[in-house]
């Protein structure tokens, strides 16, 4: 159920980030105008942020030039999962007119796996709104994938987290004996003796997140819905 | 009489407030130091003066009560300010040699990394 | 027996109603109710109501990433102790005739919890280590500080008109201020109270950093400000502590200005009848809809019609036309008006 | 047990004494240390239960000489519960600050002269606290003038030591002729140096000398409190002393000035219902509140920064007692007691950083929680007690303040107390403003490059923080522990002066001068605040948010899903290395360099409004001797004006 939830609204609050790649600007002003009243494209639950950490949707206008391409890659990989790319206009995908310059290089898909090709030399807001939408069902799924990615391994995780399972299902239970931290103080302020703060269960349960040798995003390559 | 003695101890202690205030050099601030604490010096000794008084020196057989002293409490008290203030001074003294080594300069106006 | 009654009876009070599922509820909805507004405001269709849940249950589902130059601990626990703060501080305000913890509710004690979500927000930004978080820090402390002395003014101001009229002369409970204007009258309608009630509106959105006083979370200049390398869960927990922020300032105003609301309206719509229980209700219901105008007002409209504030406009702002608007009402509480 | 005043004070100067003949190798001068700290302390204690709890004041004559005839012959040691008060504040102070030197201290040369001059101090603050006579009093500051001046001087090498401790030595010995010569002055009037008789003498004539005495020492005690004309000294001396000398000079000699102030007003002059005293005691300690917090965000060193707070504190300390009122004198003492604790326990933080980093400039500094974790965990501690964030004891005392003054300004029906208890709010969240600054520009942020290496501090040192930092909570938890059994006796020892003069004369002294007790002492302490409560909400509220923000099992699975994923060929990634950016920090996708937001570029927006205050304060602390002394002149010729036309 929980899951569920969880997968149902990743598909109705997508968070746009917007990263230009060397584009001529077109798209870039095309892309805010899809948030303008005309288009509101909030009415999907559109937000442009600022920072690829709080983003779904990761938006590449431009020819990804060779100066750009390194910051394109990081900033795609500071992206958490699950995320969609989309490519807005024809640059990303083919080069447009700046093909085989010596300063391209080369189209986006040869870095990264994109989910969404929005066509067009300017694409129109209504190609993009679509484009974003189909990003959207997308974004779901993979959403869906990684609950019952989550759900599949429970036995295997079983182990790990038991009372993660018994704390979920039972909250008010676990609350009525609370565990008082060691000394009566606020969790993240303690006395010398304890090592590095008093443990409280979110400690152990957020495990390490082992950091990827090679960070290639998880994604599937998803049909390239070039339309 | 006794007026003269308070004015000097009164004019002493301005005399070494001005020469803190005004002199930009630390040798003098130390002097004016050192005058102040006279000023005040003489203004306590003043203070236990009762004019035909004797020393009061005595040894318990000559204690009669014709015999009139000037108070002793205050006299106690120079002795100690005058120590407190020999060693006032020799501080301020060894710290100025200290100051001339380090800074370069005596001048106060040199003196004032920490400001602000 | 009655230990554990009284037990549950608390813990009910903290997880179910004016606790953690209340505030979980009304302030997201508040916040849904906001860009809505916002967004007719601007002839757009705007997000569903709904718009915050799926925010806070997205981002609930997304990676939790702690860049490596973070001070994990810290990083993790900020969030949390900072939501925690803001429920709790949710618990210590009355709603009309009840209040959760009788004695406690104390108008000063209220001013120094306010800080502690802020401080939390400040901690993770630190913690955070970005160079944007630090700026954002630096912004969303001086917003902090600016806001600090006008609503020192109009909390000591209304003390003042209550204490007055008790006789005790100083007032610092808010349960007596409520009690004091269920009977006779909320103190908005007293003259020498406009100015601090003017004057508390323009601190809604300074306090909870909506539109045009959020130079500390400008997602155009400073990436998101101090929430840069927040994603997943903390994300979610900070978004749900400011929307419950939003609930805790208006629920803040009910109390000190609109208390004489509460006390007679079951008695107006139930004709007098109305058991404890629907009273109970019928309150809540007022007090929402009450808090909703507010947002209306203070929030949502400032948000739609300006443009966002330089940090030291926002401080000046706050320093002179605030604070002399809740200066003249407390001097005017002082000789009696 | 009558022995017990005098045994304290010797026990640090024998101390001090035997430190200098065996003081050479370090076992015997570390025991010698502990043993002339830990006895005054246990004898401290020792006096708890028949001065506070039975309400008892010692009287000791020295050399056995009783008063003859009414009148006082003798030296005297009195002990009531101000007394006490104090004398258990500098007794756990000193203790902890002779802990944490053991170590902090070791690799500095001439070592045997800091334990000596530090044994000074402590003795001579001591010894202030619990004499009866006034001149015995002036010997005492004259004694911790002296030694406070030598040991900001010890590390001479340090920027401006020297010159620090020349300014204090000049300002401090101004300060010191001041208080001879209102000694002289009154002793002019009553022929006697001891406390009670003076008492029981003065209230009947106060005339004009001995109005101009108590101008005089109440200046005299200011330089000594470092109120605000005279607060760049502290600023200096804080700047380059070492840090347990900071602990002291922050944390006991300041008290030391307070507790003269207060004797010297509600005991010796009975200034109880002077409402011209109250006011002149108020519009400093706001003037000091307020002056010193926005010199504290102006500042660039952790030390300096540190030093502007610990006055600031003061003027909060001094409002309250400023007050007149029971409750106001009693907030003010638990003001007085927090700040101790966590003023010491931010300066061995302090002493911490530099003894690992070797500087304490906020603009280098940075990221330093990732080496000194507990450090940085007891500094937070330290700095939510200054800024009154509520669970600890900051925040205690200040609500009392805030009660005080309220209080008082709705009694006394004159907006101006009013003023100071807004003041006293606003400058409590600049305290936090400031202390948010040091925390980001110190202890989080990125780490330097030069102070990769850095590692936490030696075990003596954290347990000596340790100690503070658990007094910080204990106190801040159990306010109602604190008040009935601290300050409400040293507030109605400080008020009732009657039974001051009576343990000391002979009872039925005070009362035939027709003396009554001038100020019924009682309490009002309005609303009840148990942080017990509040901290048990907080604590259950945070399991419950802990449990729900865990409840979803999504950071296992994107491990999982991560570890699982099949590694993209290397041919397809160009620059390997850009794709690794994952866990750095985002700088709009370039690579993450060293860039901390700390120190100068903070706050700019409420710098920038208030440039014209900042630039004017800026150039009044000129740094120069003569200017300090100037204040000190003009400061001295106000307070007697003052006194002399409207007292």
């Amino acid at each position: 159920m929980f899951e569920k939830l969880i997968s149902e609204s990743a598909g109705k609050s997508p968070w746009l980030f917007h990263i230009n790649a060397g584009s001529c600007n077109g798209c870039d002003i095309e892309l805010v105008a899809v948030l303008t009243p005309r288009f509101d494209a909030e009415r999907l639950g559109f937000r442009l942020t600022g920072s690829p950490r709080q983003a779904d949707i990761v938006v590449v206008t431009g020819p990804v030039t060779k100066q750009s391409l390194p910051r394109v890659l990081r900033a795609i990989s500071q992206v958490p999962e699950p995320r969609c790319i989309v490519t807005m206009g024809s640059c990303p995908q083919s080069g447009n007119v700046f093909r085989g310059s010596y300063s391209i290089a080369g189209p986006l898909s040869k870095y990264v796996d994109v989910d969404v090709d929005v066509a067009g030399c300017a694409p129109k807001p209504e190609a993009v709104i679509d484009g974003l939408a189909l990003a959207l069902k997308i974004l779901q799924e993979k959403s869906a994938k990684r609950s019952k990615a989550a759900k599949a391994p429970a036995a295997k995780a079983e182990a790990t987290a038991p009372e993660t399972k018994a704390a979920e299902a039972a909250p008010e239970k676990a609350e009525a004996a609370p565990a008082e931290p060691a000394a009566s103080t606020p969790a993240e302020a303690a006395p010398t003796t304890a090592a590095e703060a008093p443990a409280p269960e979110t400690e152990a349960q957020v495990s390490e997140v082992p950091a990827p040798e090679a960070a290639a995003p998880a994604s599937e390559p998803a049909e390239g819905g070039n339309n | 009489m006794i007026l003269v003695n308070y004015l000097a101890a009164f004019f002493l202690i301005t005399l070494g407030l001005y020469c803190i205030v005004t002199k930009h050099d630390l040798l003098k601030s130390v002097i004016g130091l050192s005058i102040m604490d006279y000023g005040v010096n003489l203004l306590i000794i003043t203070v236990g003066f009762n004019p035909g008084g004797t020393a009061p020196i005595f040894s318990f057989g000559e204690l009669n009560p014709s015999s009139f002293f000037v108070d002793p409490i205050p006299q106690a008290l120079t002795l100690t300010s005058i120590v407190i203030g020999a060693c006032v001074t020799a501080m301020s003294l060894s710290l100025v040699i200290r100051l001339r080594e380090m800074y370069g300069t005596t001048d106060t106006r040199e003196i004032r990394r920490l400001r602000g | 027996m009655t230990v554990i009654l009284d037990g549950l009876k608390y813990l009910a009070y903290i997880l179910i109603f004016p606790g953690f599922l209340f505030c979980f509820l009304s302030g997201m909805l508040l916040c849904g109710i906001d860009r809505k507004l916002v967004a007719r405001m601007q002839k757009r269709v705007g997000p569903p109501i709904l718009q915050p849940f799926y925010d806070f249950f997205k981002l609930l589902g997304k990676e939790t990433i702690v860049p490596s130059a973070a001070n994990r601990t810290v990083f993790l626990l900020a969030p949390l102790v900072g939501l925690a703060a803001q429920v709790v501080l949710q618990l210590f305000i009355p709603i009309f005739s009840f209040s959760a913890f009788r004695g406690v509710a104390d108008v000063i004690v209220i001013l120094y919890l306010l800080l502690i979500p802020a401080l939390s927000v400040i901690l993770g930004a630190a913690a955070s280590g970005s160079p944007y978080a630090g700026v954002g820090l630096s912004r969303e402390m001086v917003t902090v500080l600016a806001v600090e002395l006008p609503l020192v003014l109009v909390l000591l101001a209304v003390a003042k008109t209550v204490g007055n009229a008790i006789g005790s002369g100083l007032c610092f409970s808010l349960t007596d201020i409520v009690r004091y204007q269920v009977r006779n009258g909320s103190l908005i309608t007293r003259l020498s109270m406009l100015p601090a009630a003017a004057a508390m509106l323009l601190i809604i959105p300074g306090e909870t950093g909506s539109h045009p006083f959020d130079a500390a979370e400008a997602e155009t200049e400073i990436c998101e400000g101090m929430l840069a390398e927040y994603s997943g869960k903390p994300l979610a927990v900070y978004k749900l502590s400011s929307a419950v922020k939003l609930l805790t300032m208006t629920t803040l105003f009910v109390a000190l200005f609109l208390g004489g609301i509460g006390g007679g309206i079951d008695r107006v719509l139930m004709g007098g009848t109305a058991g404890g229980s629907i009273a109970f209700l019928i309150e809540i219901a007022v007090l929402f809809l009450l808090c909703a105008l507010l947002v209306a007002v203070c929030v949502s409209l400032v948000h739609a019609v300006t443009a966002r504030l330089r940090i030291e406009q926002i401080f000046k702002y706050y320093w002179t036309v605030v604070t002399g608007l809740a200066a003249l009402s407390l001097v005017m509480a002082w000789y009696g008006l | 047990m009558t022995h017990f005043p005098i045994l304290a004070i010797m026990a640090y100067f024998l101390g001090a004494f035997l430190i200098v003949i065996f003081g050479r190798n370090r076992g015997v001068r570390n025991t010698l240390g502990f043993l002339a700290t830990a006895c005054p302390l246990v004898l401290m204690i020792a006096l708890v239960k028949p001065v506070i709890l039975s309400g008892q004041t010692i009287a000791y004559w020295m050399g056995g000489r009783e008063p003859a005839g009414g009148y006082a012959i003798g030296i005297a040691l009195e002990v009531d519960a101000l007394g006490l008060f104090f004398g258990l504040l500098i007794a756990t102070a000193v203790f902890v600050a002779m802990l944490y030197s053991f170590s902090y201290m070791s690799h500095d040369d001439n070592e045997p002269q800091y334990y000596t001059l530090f044994l000074m101090l402590c003795g001579g603050v001591m010894g202030l606290v619990l004499s009866g006579d006034l001149f015995n009093m002036f010997i005492m500051i004259e004694i911790l003038t002296f030694a406070a001046v030598a040991l900001t001087a010890f590390r001479n090498t340090a920027t401006g030591a020297l010159e620090a401790a020349f300014k204090y030595l000049v300002v401090g010995s101004i300060g010191s002729s001041c208080i001879l010569a209102g000694t002289i002055m009154l002793y002019a009037q009553a022929h006697t140096l001891n406390f009670a008789q003076l008492a029981a003498f003065l209230p009947g004539h106060l005339n004009r000398a001995t109005v101009i005495a108590y101008a005089l020492l109440f200046i005299g005690f200011c330089t000594k409190a470092f109120l605000v004309p005279f607060h760049p000294l502290a600023a200096d001396a804080h700047g380059a002393a070492p840090a347990p000398v900071s602990v002291l000079i922050s944390g006991v000699l300041t008290k030391s000035g307070l507790y003269g102030i207060i004797r010297l007003s509600y005991i010796l002059f009975r200034t109880m219902n002077l409402g011209t005293v109250q006011f002149w005691l108020v519009f400093l300690g706001s003037v000091s509140m307020f002056v010193c917090v926005t010199m504290a965000l102006a500042q660039h060193d952790f030390k300096r920064l540190l030093a502007f707070h610990s006055i600031s504190q003061i003027g909060y300390v001094l409002t309250a007692a400023g007050l007149a009122t029971a409750l106001g004198v009693s907030s003010g003492l638990y003001h007085a007691m927090n700040h101790t604790l966590f003023k010491g326990l931010l300066f061995l933080c302090a002493g911490a950083v530099l003894h690992e980093t070797g500087t304490t400039d906020l603009d280098r500094l940075g990221g330093l929680s990732k080496k000194m974790p507990q450090t940085t965990v007891l500094f937070l501690i330290g700095a939510f007690s200054i800024s009154g964030v509520p669970p600890f004891n900051g925040f205690a005392s200040k609500w009392l303040i805030y009660q005080a003054t309220y209080q008082k300004a709705v009694e006394s029906g004159n907006i101006g107390f009013l003023f100071a208890t807004i003041t006293a709010l606003v400058t409590s969240t600049m305290t936090l403003a400031s202390f948010v600054k040091v925390t980001q520009s110190v202890f989080f942020g990125q780490l330097p490059k030069e102070y990769e290496n850095v590692k936490e501090v030696s075990l003596g040192m954290r347990l000596a923080m340790g100690i503070l930092a658990l007094l910080c909570i204990l106190t801040g938890l159990f306010p109602g522990f604190v008040t009935t059994y601290l300050t409400e006796p040293a507030a109605r020892a400080a008020l009732g002066a009657n039974s001051y003069i009576n343990a000391m004369m002979g009872s039925g002294y005070a009362e035939s001068f027709g003396l009554a007790d001038t100020l019924p002492v009682r309490f009002v302490s309005a609303g009840v605040w148990s942080p017990i409560s509040w901290l048990c909400v907080l604590m259950i509220m945070l399991l419950g948010v802990c449990i729900v923000a865990v409840a979803s099992r999504y950071d296992q699975v994107s491990a999982l899903a991560a570890s699982e994923a099949v590694p993209a060929p290397a041919a397809r990634y160009g620059s390997g290395s850009a794709a690794e950016g994952k866990y750095e920090l985002f700088y709009g996708g370039e690579e993450a360099v060293y860039s901390q937001v700390g120190g100068e570029d903070l706050f700019w927006g409420f710098k920038h409004n208030w440039r014209g205050y900042f630039r004017f304060m800026h150039e009044l602390h000129s740094g120069i001797v003569n200017d300090y002394a100037l204040w000190a002149v003009v400061a001295l010729a106000l307070a007697m004006l003052y006194a002399m036309v409207i007292l």
